[in-house]
């Protein structure tokens, strides 16, 4: 169920010629975004669409390399990406924990998991307002919100799979006489591991959706107050520059995750 | 009357990486099932049996030579030609009930005439004795069970030829006996070409006219033997008589590489 | 999977670090929350010549887009002092919050200098209120100032501004909005409202700051209650750079290094900011304005009575 | 799923902890230990809701907000496993698409937001613009692993009978990958609706999201509150309404 995957995760299998005929194929794609950017390009340089927020895409290329040499895109990347991973830290970390506790003691299940389901739904950009008054606009708020958003999918990832593991699984551990505690860490929690590495690829996504959403509503710093403020200050090409960057990001975590998810876990999508 | 399938020096390669040659399943195989006759194809395990009435079925082209199909050469899945798989569970619609994944292959068929096929369907499934179960889903019926819609979605497609790809390993044993009978009534009945890939030597005496023999790798045909057991079979008479014995015991040797001498005989 | 975090937050913190610098002084720290726009000037001028550095202080100014963040910032603890609109202030008095202005912000008190007018297109015919009846008209935000002085006008132009549509849309959009036709008029600010004006196709009608309550006290620096007293000297201390700001800005507005200040902290370009001219800032807050204010407030049923501008408006203001 | 039952089966002890939360909140705001107009009390919230309801003021934006993202997710929906299944089946398609999903796909839809209202100005297009672009990826992702997912004997087994291929993809790929879709589609649920508000606090006409930002900016902060109640209500009942769907839709979900 790792819906945050990518679509060449799934086809790691193929042999090295379906492989070859499949780069063969993939130029095609190539050749249609290149026409997309030339269409843009070129509607952009002959005025066919006449706004102020069209720029050509050379001059969006040329801001984002300008930004290379030391701009502000990167340093807002940089202060979003230490909230986001902050966030993703603390979030992760309680998922995981509440998860696996949720998942094997019917008392905490009963205490607690009504008032999580309660919370979850709650789309996060709305908790965000409220939480100005008592946590201001600083890092407390947004690192808050980017928990709560990661917080859930891993929960739930990891609460489903520690309800998936087999009783004999723990059985067996019980018969070597092993301790709760060492029965959780060492037995529950590798077991349920690929359950939760999907939950924390969802979680990633959804941590870069949420710390951008941050910073657009209480905004200071951060690339999410960025985009905001270069559309206030007309310079729609420093925007879109913004956004590429963005996707480079989102791009690479996802690689690193899955490159990271295959070294670590070997048997995910084995069992 | 059941078509003619035969296997006409058919060879297949498998493409492996980082080998020029590929890894060769079969070598030159030509074994032919005559019209409504009851082959059985046994063999050791993982010496590709099922990839052989994969070809069959059409599902996978050999390297070499070619499938006939009463004497025509097949390339896809030709009509009439209905394979029973071993992973049954898989084999079945989930999200379709017992009747419908019956009336499956009967879709294609104008909508007026629907309602006659789908009393055709109650009754297939009766004869396999699932009356009752049309409107079931297959995740709640035991495994046995299943096998049994797989069987009824088999005989509603109307086949020429029924390829079995060891359609009973997957249950317990005294099921496995009622599904036998069960698969052997049917073909008495409808007269159907049936090839069954199997390890179970027994049970391709039981229900076979004839038993090919499939050697190790590269897998080629070692032996064909005439079963010539008096129909209609029955689990315990056929199973006590002298010849099954015979030939389970000269099968079995056959399959564990030992020399028997007094094979010539039968 | 403790490796996965490990390594990942490895790679993020070396990021981060690379980029982030240190800093330390031994200054008191104010944080200020401001918009990115004209009018918090004098307190980027304060800055740069080192007005609040000579009284111990350093500035930290955060900008918020649309200044949405503000007040509940204000309130929630992050910031000390907030550039804030005149309409918000007493929203947030009259629920009860702790606020207090100790500065002026800004004041539209002539009308060369007033770049807030009402756009429409030019071919559209509309010339007041009375016309806009039945069409639309945009503002920023809803229940601010911008749309309390719309209301005013419209209705000083003899029109019913409950018959007026108000759309919310972000200044920067305006102008697509008004030539694409998906709103009649739009009561817009500076820069965007000079930037709209030099192109054909637009036309201002109205300067609605100006034709209703001629000197209106738009914005404010505010603090809370709390901080008034807690850190008096403080605030005292803030109020006085800034004026010493704007001093320095009435002196000097028309000059290129009033641009540059400007060009730095709102990111737009100098050749924009040079056709926007810059009104005077104000060194006092003017209680009768802010009155004319809080009544227009309470006609359009934005407060429900009125409040005791004394207790919101600190002396040290005035 | 068998552990959350057994929750709602003992639903009053499933109670208690929420209840114990509200008691809290309650008596905090009674006895002062919290600002009253910063935090109301929830008996004063839910008095808000009530009102809210019973004079029907609710509703339009409740209904505003709902309308914006049905479109946008049943746009995203049809499209996602439209795509996915074309990506997924066809070796053509999957080589002209791939780069351009790669590159969409990793951008925070968020960040998206201000652009698209540069882009398609600010109205329902837009807003539901951005709910489509949340939504489509992962939907299109959870397709498109499970029509490459599926099992060959299902497929092989679709072969034997003749199944044509338009026929196979309607019949067989599109029911045995339902619960891989319905999966995306539960993850584009929630990104629909972050992205939905946002759009709304950042360039609203109307709606819940821009209810809760205006409320806020207004100082309202109690009938703010119970605009996030009724958020709350709205998330969750989206949710027990997937629950729902997906159990009739995939009786044999995790049966198999």
């Amino acid at each position: 169920m790792s819906v945050a995957g990518t679509l060449e995760g799934t086809s790691r299998k193929r042999t090295a010629g379906s492989n070859r005929r499949r780069l063969g194929k993939r130029v095609y794609g190539v050749v249609l975004i290149a026409a997309i950017l030339l269409f843009w390009e070129v509607s952009s340089r002959l005025g066919w669409i006449v706004s102020a927020y069209w720029p050509p895409v050379s001059q969006i290329f040329q801001a984002a390399i300008v930004q290379l040499a030391g701009g502000d895109i990167l340093v807002s990347l940089a202060a979003t990406l230490r909230r986001a991973a902050i966030g993703f830290a603390v979030g992760s970390t309680l998922g995981v924990a509440l998860g696996i506790l949720l998942g094997r003691s019917k008392v905490l299940r009963i205490a607690l998991l009504p008032l999580i389901e309660i919370v979850r739904p709650i789309p996060t950009p709305a908790v965000i307002p409220p939480l100005i008054m008592f946590l201001g606009v600083d890092d407390a708020l947004k690192i808050f919100a980017i928990s709560l958003a990661t917080f859930f999918p891993v929960f739930t990832n990891t609460f489903a799979g520690v309800a998936t593991v087999d009783d004999t699984l723990i059985q067996t551990a019980r018969t070597f006489r092993t301790s709760w505690a060492r029965t959780l860490l060492r037995v529950i929690l590798p077991a349920t591991l690929p359950a939760i590495a999907a939950g924390l690829r969802t979680a990633t996504s959804l941590t870069l959706v949420v710390a951008v959403v941050s910073e657009m509503i209480a905004g200071s710093s951060g690339i999410g107050y960025y985009l905001v403020e270069m559309q206030y200050a007309l310079r729609p090409d420093l925007m879109y520059a913004a956004v590429m960057y963005l996707a480079i990001t989102g791009y690479t975590i996802n690689r690193l995750f899955l490159v990271l998810e295959a070294r670590l876990i070997p048997w995910m999508g084995k069992t | 009357m059941g078509e003619r399938l035969g296997f006409d020096h058919v060879t297949k390669i498998f493409e492996t990486p980082g080998s020029d040659t590929g890894f060769v399943a079969f070598d030159d195989i030509t074994l032919e099932a005559a019209s409504s006759e009851f082959l059985a194809i046994v063999g050791p395990s993982g010496c590709g049996k099922s990839t052989l009435l994969k070809m069959a079925a059409g599902l996978m082209p050999p390297t070499k030579g070619k499938i006939l199909l009463d004497g025509k050469p097949i390339f896809d899945p030709p009509p009439g030609v209905v394979y029973l798989f071993q992973q049954y569970a898989k084999s079945l619609f989930a999200w379709r009930t017992v009747i419908d994944n019956v009336m499956f292959p009967l879709e294609g068929a104008p909508r007026h005439q629907r309602g006659d096929l789908r009393e055709m369907c109650r009754d297939y499934l009766k004869q396999v004795g699932l009356d009752g179960f049309e409107d079931s889903y297959p995740w709640q019926l035991s495994g046995g069970m299943q096998q049994r819609v797989a069987i009824a979605r088999a005989l509603a497609a109307d086949p020429q030829v029924l390829l079995l790809d060891e359609p009973f390993s997957a249950v317990d044993a005294l099921t496995r006996m009622e599904l036998q009978t069960l698969v052997l009534q049917l073909w008495e009945r409808r007269k159907f070409t049936a090839i069954l890939v199997t390890h179970d030597v027994e049970e391709a005496i039981f229900l076979a006219d004839r038993v090919a023999v499939l050697g190790a790798k590269p897998t080629a045909l070692k032996e064909i033997i005439e079963v010539g057991l008096p129909r209609p079979r029955d689990q315990l008479t056929t199973r006590e008589d002298p010849r099954f014995l015979k030939l389970r015991h000269h099968l079995t040797s056959l399959l564990l590489a030992r020399n028997s001498g007094h094979v010539a005989a039968v | 999977m403790r490796k996965v975090f490990l390594i990942g937050f490895a790679v993020m913190g070396l990021f981060v670090l690379a980029i982030q610098r240190a800093t330390a002084s031994d200054l008191e720290k104010v944080r200020v929350s401001i918009i990115p726009i004209n009018d918090v000037a004098p307190l980027f001028v304060a800055m740069q010549n080192g007005y609040f550095r000579e009284l111990g202080l350093e500035i930290d100014t955060t900008p918020s887009a649309g200044g949405a963040a503000g007040i509940p910032g204000l309130i929630g603890g992050s910031f000390d002092v907030v550039y804030g609109n005149v309409v918000s202030v007493l929203l947030a008095s009259q629920q009860g919050l702790d606020v207090k202005v100790i500065a002026p912000g800004t004041k539209v008190d002539q009308r060369e200098t007033d770049t807030t007018p009402i756009l429409v297109r030019s071919d559209s015919g509309i010339k007041s209120g009375k016309d806009l009846e039945g069409k639309s008209i945009s503002v920023n935000t809803r229940n601010n100032v911008i749309w309390l002085y719309a209301r005013a006008w419209i209705k000083a132009t003899g029109g019913d501004p409950d018959k007026v549509t108000f759309k919310e849309i972000p200044f920067p959009q305006v102008e697509d909005a008004l030539r694409q036709q998906r709103v009649d008029a739009s009561f817009l600010v500076a820069p965007f409202s000079v930037i709209s004006r030099q192109k054909p196709g637009l036309t201002a009608i109205a300067n609605p700051y100006s034709d209703i309550q001629p000197g209106v006290d738009v914005g404010q620096y505010i603090t809370t209650g709390k901080l008034l007293s807690t850190k008096p000297e403080t605030i005292k201390k803030f109020a006085a750079g800034l004026r010493k700001g704007a001093e320095w800005f009435n002196a000097n507005r028309t000059s290129d290094a009033i641009l540059a200040v400007i060009s730095g902290y709102t990111k737009t370009d100098a050749s924009i900011l040079k056709s926007v001219a810059l009104g005077a800032a104000p060194l006092r807050s003017d209680l009768t304005q802010v009155k004319k204010t809080m009544d227009l407030m309470i006609e359009n049923k934005l407060l429900t009575g009125p409040i005791d501008l004394a207790k919101i408006i600190d002396p040290m203001a005035l | 799923m068998s552990q959350r039952s057994d929750v709602y089966r003992t639903s009053l002890l499933g109670l208690l902890s929420p209840a114990i939360v509200l008691s809290i909140w309650e008596t905090a705001g009674l006895l002062g230990w919290v600002n009253p107009i910063l935090l109301p009390r929830p008996s004063q919230i839910v008095w808000t809701l009530v009102e809210l309801v019973a004079n029907g003021a609710v509703f339009p934006p409740l209904l505003y907000t709902v309308a914006l993202f049905v479109v946008g997710y049943v746009i995203a929906s049809i499209l996602g496993v439209t795509i996915g299944v074309a990506m997924a089946t066809s070796e053509t398609l999957y080589g002209v698409l791939e780069p351009l999903v790669e590159i969409l796909r990793p951008i925070p839809k968020s960040a998206l937001v201000p652009v698209l209202f540069l882009f398609l100005g600010i109205g329902k297009a837009t807003m539901i613009t951005v709910v489509a672009l949340a939504a489509v990826f992962p939907v299109l992702i959870s397709t498109f692993q499970g029509v490459r997912g599926l099992d060959p004997v299902l497929l092989d087994t679709a072969r034997t009978f003749q199944t044509s291929r338009m026929r196979t993809i309607v019949s067989i790929v599109l029911p045995a990958s339902l619960p891989m879709i319905l999966a995306g589609m539960r993850v584009a649920l929630g990104l629909g609706l972050v992205l939905v508000i946002l759009a709304e606090m950042l360039a609203g006409e109307d709606g819940v999201g821009f209810r809760i930002l205006d409320l806020q900016r207004a100082f309202q902060i109690r009938d703010m509150f119970a605009w996030i109640f009724v958020l709350v209500a709205l998330g969750g009942g989206l949710m027990m309404l997937f629950d729902l769907v997906e159990r009739r839709l995939v009786p044999w979900r995790g049966k198999t």
